[in-house]
């Protein structure tokens, strides 16, 4: 579909953001409401949904036994998957996943994985002979705006309340699935000139780059990512590094008080 | 159908193995409106079963050797969740998900007035978050709703509901162990208005006399299940009424 | 290809209809002229040809050693595949199967699957170890209408004339694969108004929706699919359902006279 | 080519093992107007070689960006129905069957009219039922048939037909066995009146004098099939009137 | 990252295993004009990494569905070839090298003047022949070089280059081994000129302060390898005169 | 793309070919200028570049050990493959691989297979349990004509170079590969009526037919091709099979002097 860029749309948020305002009335660095649920889909072996203004997310877990890779016989192993997929939005199309739909598993599972949230030898069941495989399936069905953190939050939850199903493999009990680590994405947007969190849908549709900023229980920094055209000062990018200490706090204070 | 007749599926005081009588419906809840990105949706939950469906249109058509003249045509997807069943299954379509996509689309295009809007087309995306017997009738069912959610015009709602066989013993709507050990599967959907058939499948084995049975219980279950789905829309639109 | 609806085609069909006629001057339940050929293919080790009208169709079996899955370590399978291609037609394009090619495929299989003409264990060679697979491929090249019924009966005529290859595969004698059941598929069309038996390809060019049925030997349905857009009453089914206990019986004599 | 000289496959008595001299063609059986629906169409039955063709168009080319302002373009799929092999083959195209419909195409190409349809497309699809060695052959001049049946324009009809090299000796014609353990095959396409050639492949190894030798063959061989190619056409139309 | 912290890849005197300090780079070479065919091209050795890349076109945009009415669209293609790995990959794009070409063709189009060539594409094909560490920043820097060989306006060039983390300490350009024992890796793509950034990805773990320091080391770095891709440009065009 | 079809270019080239010239100035049989450099690339195990004319073409030996077909115990196996790609022409768009160049592919793997240059038993490590499989890839990066000569000059002189890593797999010594023969392609194309040898880009696109002649060291033929629409008399090919014997021997001593 040609995608006209919307000169009206791009000349309001300008005018916004002169006046400091958002589009919906929200502050620059204000965050859209949230609703976490958790266990909730009865052939999933964890599972969460995420109501994130507009945006609808579910995630699922299942495990799956399989033999270790030689060269690493103790370790297990955890598949991250997030599509962009035609429920979400009317203008997703059917069909093999467009670069689009690529980069926002990558970056889903980049956060998640390098964040060390799972270690993979506490997914041994026999060294060398049988590993847990985890997949982790991230199934967006609506898309209002910021999917990328909507994903990455449903991810996490689904992960921490996960029970892995060993009676059913006959490997020995049921037990929760160890995350060591709770990995928050905080993803910003240039409007009108300049970064806003957690962008909606016009703000997405009329506005310039994205970044997206993966940060750890300690603040470090375990992922991160530009995408889109467009071009920032590393002074604009301290600003936003160091707004998303305060965000990733609250969201991981979210997860604790619905998962334990 | 598994088609394994050794599994007991009926007990002895003529109870299902979940308690419900012959021609009893598992419990079932519809919400409309569940998707905001959506211009219609709706969720239904059917026994353990959880579908969701977003329709998007109508808009123009394209490609355009999809066009029809002289009418609209609707996109149908129906997809199952890698985490809706018991073993994850890979994402993407394969080819069950094709057929039920197909006659799901034939079943809706029979209702929807389609010559309203010629040359375009209305999307319909049914996702199946968890499975156990019976998706796609809970699919098209909820399809209906969310058609009329989006303001669709349609002749008529339709609801899709299946009767089966398990240990010769004709039973309405098929939970996962009776579907998997039973003998035949008869979904259909039907206007609940004319009584007339929009969607019929049917695998397995039935006597003439059985096929008879099943479609009387199917037809009375439609009739329970269209009430769910009118009192559904109603609620979202009077909702701030009541 | 813009498959511009025949208006011209339907009302002269409409018309025929009023009048108890069809486009070919055939009664409303009466068949085409069919040819039925068997055991014509070299490499096959089932083989028939159907002329049907003017629609024409081949049929191969091919059997294959495999292992047993674990939970039916006795059981064989019966894999049948049938396919629109080019060939058959102009308006077949090349490409992934489409929709329409899906369905014929897996009504034809599931018309001859869930009759149970084949039992899976009589293809057992060494339980737990090998058992057969049989590959019924259906191959469409002339498409003048009714290809479903078309494919039906060469499929269970080229069963009803397999051998089973095992000299050629070191398992003991060759010997004629079981079939203990002819399913038989009748096909009605919505044409004018009302239903017809054995469409022709005007008749489904300018008719409404179909319904396929197969029946057992003893007049049990296995198999039932409505296709395209389209609703009928319980009235109208419950009538060609009757025609088509009429209509199996003819065609099981056809087969019975070709093979034995 | 199978390669391995270590097969016998020509007796003491200098006969091949199915009794044919070196320049002898296997048996041939050509038939018009055996597809109902295509506009063309061909059997031809080579050894137990069976292929079938069939002809569609000219019909406008599309997608637009096949069309040619100055020619039709042809459409050619060779293709071989999954029991068609000793062991069962997958249905769909591969490399070596698109490298044969390509080859095919620019052969056919070279005898049909092409100039008088600029911006169409001929469909001519190639379906082979049972395959015991030089199917390609097979399929090419079957298709030449089926083009003249669909009253397709051309300079000339085409004949392919392979010569090859067996236990260092050339013959015409490989069959099976021939083609498995054969050292050389030299498959061409031959217009019968100028005795230009429109297609040629060739693997494995020929001296020069064997290669001129293997043309030899070829080239007779074109006008004993070119004959049944006439009287194929020629009793279709004449059918009646004999 | 691998992110396996028990390897030694820092001697006891400070130096790497290669003998470089922590803010050194590999060594490089660029190339101008190196495939004929293409409007523009360039040749990058880094290391032993090497990227040749193509520019075709400005040229009209197609399928018309990606043609942008304001400005050209850059079709980017980033691949490796099958043998430019330890072990042999599968020809044809993967996830990862499909996420590279589109972060790359987002660089790129934050440079290059893409407002003046509406409804157009311009086409940048990236091909690594060897690969060890570093591949994506050796290819948006010669693909900055070989959009300047074609003539394409740009505000600027852009150079890509990451630093790291081994052994807790933070560095410049990892290799190979250091990139599959790292800790942290954080390419960016900066305009020389003005210190902007066109691209950034990260992924490891890196303090607030490591990250700093390693943004010092890239921007240090950048300015060095942008004076080597204006010697190339200008040694092509002025090869002629000196 | 719409390839209109060049008419001033034909007739240009119908004029030369009248005078006996071409538009590059060469003979009807008269090469352009090559330089090989091989063993240039450090992950390959065997590796070559071929600049001809304005044509850039790669290759690269990989090895790894598999297990034998049952039916061949002794024998290892060669995968040759080369692809019409994006980067090596305005005109090559990515996709699936087209017609045109699966013709390359194989036309290029049949000349180098059938020439038995690699003896498939030199192959063997352990007979029954362990063969090489040799991957030569051919990487065409830019396309000035004549791609299919260039291809298969690169192959044969990547292959002579390629060294058998059999010590990084712990299964003795590395070694060469052997080759045992060295198999050339010459190339011809019809242009303005009669055929010439090496063609450039402007006469493949203002021509007809081509064929492709791959010779082994004896003067025997190996491989055949006949491509792209056209007819050619015995005579037409007696003349340039001719022709091709010299232009194989020159090659010949080209690679010799390269690669010893």
């Amino acid at each position: 579909m040609v995608e006209i860029v919307p000169r009206l749309l791009r000349d309001q948020l300008k005018k916004l953001a002169e006046n400091d305002s958002r589009i919906d009335g929200r502050n620059r660095f204000e965050r859209r409401e949230i609703n976490l649920e958790t266990n909730i889909l009865t052939n999933a072996e964890g599972s969460s949904k995420v109501s994130w203004g507009g945006t609808v997310v579910y995630a699922g877990v299942k495990f799956s036994l399989r033999e270790p890779y030689s060269d690493r016989p103790a370790d297990g192993s955890l598949m991250t998957s997030a599509e962009l997929r035609p429920v979400a939005h009317l203008r997703y199309e059917p069909g093999p996943p467009s670069p689009e739909s690529i980069e926002l598993g990558r970056v889903v599972d980049r956060g998640i994985r390098e964040s060390g949230c799972i270690e993979l030898s506490s997914l041994c069941v026999v060294p060398g002979e049988s590993v847990w495989n985890v997949n982790l399936d991230i199934h967006v069905m609506s898309d209002d705006g910021n999917i990328f953190d909507a994903c990455a939050l449903a991810g996490i939850a689904a992960l921490r309340t996960a029970t892995v199903p060993a009676e059913k493999h006959d490997v020995g009990e049921d037990h929760p699935l160890p995350v060591s680590k709770t990995p928050i994405m905080c993803s910003y947007k240039k409007v009108g000139g300049r970064f806003v969190y957690d962008p909606n849908e016009q703000e997405e549709l009329g506005g310039d780059e994205r970044i997206h900023i993966t940060l750890g229980d300690d603040g470090h920094v375990h992922s991160l990512q530009k995408g889109l055209k467009g071009t920032f000062s590393t002074a604009e990018f301290a600003e936003i590094f160091d707004n998303a200490s305060t965000q990733a706090a609250e969201l991981r204070n979210l997860i604790e008080e619905k998962v334990n | 159908m598994g088609g394994y007749g050794d599994v007991e599926l009926i007990k002895e005081n003529g109870e299902r193995l979940d308690g419900r009588l012959a021609d009893e419906l598992r419990p079932i809840k519809i919400e409309v409106g569940v998707l905001p990105a959506a211009r219609g949706s709706c969720r239904m939950t059917w026994g353990l079963n959880i579908a969701e469906v977003a329709v998007y249109g109508p808009m123009e058509a394209h490609p355009r050797k999809i066009q029809r003249p002289d009418r609209a045509v609707l996109d149908v997807r129906y997809n199952m969740a890698p985490f809706s069943t018991s073993d994850r299954i890979r994402p993407g379509f394969n080819r069950r998900s094709r057929e039920i996509s197909k006659v799901t689309a034939e079943a809706l295009e029979s209702i929807v007035m389609v010559e309203m809007f010629p040359r375009s087309k209305i999307r319909v995306e049914i996702e199946i978050l968890c499975a156990e017997a019976g998706t796609r009738c809970c699919g098209i069912t909820a399809a209906a709703v969310a058609l009329a959610d989006a303001g669709i015009p349609m002749k008529d709602l339709l609801v899709s509901v299946a009767a089966g066989k398990i240990n010769d013993v004709v039973v309405l709507d098929l939970d996962k162990a009776e579907d998997n050990y039973g003998q035949a599967d008869l979904p259909v959907g039907i206007m609940p208005n004319t009584e007339e058939l929009a969607f019929l499948q049917m695998d397995g084995d039935l006597s003439p006399e059985e096929f008879n049975l099943a479609m009387e219980y199917n037809m009375k279950a439609a009739k329970e299940i269209h009430k769910l789905q009118v009192e559904a829309l109603k609620s979202k639109y009077t909702g701030g009424l009541e």
